[in-house]
């Protein structure tokens, strides 16, 4: 029998590896897998490249992680934030690598990651400094630029519902960037709020297939502290 | 000479965005928008964070803590909204679906290019987000500023100095002085929207030639 | 008031110009929107260029409209099956032209149609026939193939629910190209089985949002005839 | 010599599907995988027409016409299945995530080449479907044929001479000889799986050099 729940955050996360690779689920506080990070700076990981929307709200998530410095590099759309503190710090430090990729360019290629696609042309970003040193093509009567796939060895996310196959949903806005990272991790992890027997999810509202998942983990806890 | 407030050039804005529109209003001033589009006219309005059809502020206490726009306000679902993933909403941007985005700007050059994520200053931390996203996929881009900077400098350049965040894509600009087209052969004011200023004064407060509006 | 239901297939497809470009959505008999093609025989509309899995099957849909010889050029993966008897006659008779397009691929080419994706790197198909005079590139260890988006000017498909503003729903195996043929043309037409009032399909369960939908027709029939 | 009937292949090939796996089983032969594998084994079929959890053939009556799979026979959905849209379909199978596809085939070559598309006849009518993709994209392709043609000729060879599905794809090849890897090196045979077979008879009936079994 396939049973992808695990008991803990903890037991989800023991064989991450030092410099691994972390996608990480959410915009803003919403949707981002707090117990799943809070396990992840207990684990003791180091050297990780986070590739996230945010570089960390507050005190909390990937804040947190950076805080620890456990982050080597992070990949996002917005790291300054009024809150963003923790990574501001770093960043000025020296202690942090920034790679800055436009939103929707970063979705893309982790989508592409996830879909198999080699590389991607994309208008977004022609001709201003975060194309610089791509490559370039113009195509019917478009500037496009070059952009490659980003995978991970992990995917951490946070799923409102998961069956024993990681079949999962999601509530509200905090889907964002959960259904796309699942497909680009050797092992994605989903903490979920609820886990529900085979079946409950009806099959035309699955928005992650199991296929994709390789770990679930049910918290109490859906905020940051 | 007395310039529009941000509501009254919110308010303006508004008036141009036609029913059945699918819109992104930027982050900051441009969410103001919301608040003045007439209440029977149906606006369908996008969040990069993978919603159509937000709705008004919830009520205090009231919040979805699993609810906001891409400013990361709570904020509520109208009846028809959808939710959806990250990739699926910048396939709506980038693939041609939005119809009108509004963006602040730091400037707006007389080709249309806008600089509107990044001061140039070189300790600044950037961020981006979904800002040059936008301005290359929607159908048209408004940008809404002061006509100047708070020093007086012009906004709307032959050039923009600050760093880009797009070529050729500002179709309107709305600023408390005016609203002017960006066309193939430059900018075309359509109003003079502060009271009791003269072509030439708004000539005189922007870098970059002007054409008249028709009724001038 | 938005309201994108026509009263009629007819209405609906009544502005197709000759040598338009038709997106039509089904695998096999499964979610083909028999109706919508019944009105495009009707309406006249010559010199198509439709897009679509296969090259209809027996008497109906896009087999009927082949027989009606309104098809000059036909972009699928599967043209060939057991009861593609006015495919396999237009195609020896040299009346269609057939562009054979791996089904992988022919998706991956909707969607960034849809998508705004200048184009991509596949690894499907490199090495092969169908790959000859295609740009290829190696990126990491692989071969890719370099495809360009597909884009139509109506997209044809068979929805289960909408709502006024054009929100889809789909039934099973019946989704199939729907969803991504209704993103990449200028003018999507939605066959549906029920209309439903504003509101009534849950905001999580939307597979097709209205953004993408320009027209919704009820129709009873929902099979070929 | 007895060679393995087809529906002894099939189970010779669901023999080695584990628990767990995520699985692709091309039209026709390759379908009958499904009858053998053991209830209580929960293997995940795949369907490039946007369904996981294929079932058995409902019961006639039962069909739902919604409701396919790749080779357009009406099939059922178990507990814990999924649908989505084509492109989702196929990004599972171009990203990797299939575990295996079980295919069928004109040829296979010891480089792991496989033909299964065209006849190369100079006036067949192509269709190719899902098949380029699956063999490029699943973690593991099994091939599953008759040793040889109807007439005789070998279909493992050097080099196919029939047009090419996917080249260096072949994971391992099911006949109703034999059960061969496709090696770095070459042709492994794992098992003769027709009775009274020699290694040295089966080599006679392929085109390019086997090793033989650890075993032998």
């Amino acid at each position: 029998m396939i049973d992808k729940v695990v008991e803990s955050p903890a037991a989800a996360l023991a064989d991450v590896a030092d410099g691994a690779t972390i996608l990480v689920g959410g915009f803003g506080n919403v949707g981002v897998p707090f117990a799943l990070i809070d396990a992840l700076i207990a684990q003791g990981a180091k050297d990780l490249t986070v590739v996230a929307n945010n570089a960390g709200n507050g005190d909390v998530g990937i804040a947190a992680l950076i805080a620890a410095r456990r982050v080597k590099r992070i990949v996002c759309s917005y790291p300054r934030q009024v809150d963003s503190w923790h990574f501001d710090r770093a960043y000025r430090a020296g202690e942090i690598e920034l790679e800055l990729v436009p939103q929707g360019t970063l979705a893309e290629r982790i989508r592409a990651g996830g879909a198999g696609i080699g590389a991607f042309y994309t208008p977004t970003a022609y001709g201003t400094r975060l194309a610089e040193g791509k490559e370039t093509r113009r195509i019917g009567d478009r500037d496009y630029v070059l952009e490659y796939p980003i995978r991970g060895d992990y995917a951490l996310v946070a799923a409102d519902r998961a069956d024993r196959w990681g079949n999962l949903t999601y509530r509200k806005t905090a889907r964002n960037f959960g259904p796309i990272m699942a497909t680009a991790a050797r092992v994605t992890v989903a903490q979920v709020r609820e886990v529900v027997p085979l079946g409950a999810i009806d099959p035309e509202h699955v928005v992650t297939p199991g296929i994709f998942v390789k770990r679930v983990v049910r918290v109490e806890r859906r905020f940051a502290a | 000479m007395k310039p529009l407030d941000r509501d009254r050039i919110a308010a303006r804005v508004a008036r141009d965005i036609p029913e059945g529109a699918y819109v992104n209003l930027g982050i900051g001033l441009p969410t103001r928008v919301a608040n003045y589009l007439p209440k029977d006219r149906e606006v369908i309005l996008h969040s990069e964070n993978g919603v159509l059809g937000l709705g008004p502020r919830p009520a205090q206490g009231a919040e979805d803590p699993d609810l906001i726009d891409a400013g990361k306000n709570p904020v509520t679902l109208v009846p028809g909204g959808a939710f959806f993933h990250h990739a699926d909403s910048f396939a709506m941007i980038r693939g041609g679906h939005i119809d009108i985005c509004v963006l602040g700007a730091f400037q707006v050059s007389e080709a249309g290019d806008i600089a509107n994520w990044h001061t140039g200053e070189p300790d600044a931390i950037p961020a981006v987000g979904g800002a040059m996203d936008l301005v290359s996929g929607a159908k048209q881009v408004f940008v809404m500023m002061e006509h100047v900077t708070k020093k007086g400098e012009p906004k709307i350049v032959r050039r923009c100095t600050y760093p880009l965040t797009g070529l050729r894509c500002v179709s309107r600009i709305y600023t408390d002085l005016a609203v002017i087209d960006v066309r193939p052969d430059g900018l075309h004011v359509v109003e003079i929207v502060a009271e009791g200023l003269s072509f030439a004064q708004l000539q005189q407060l922007t870098a970059a030639p002007l054409r008249p509006p028709a009724s001038a």
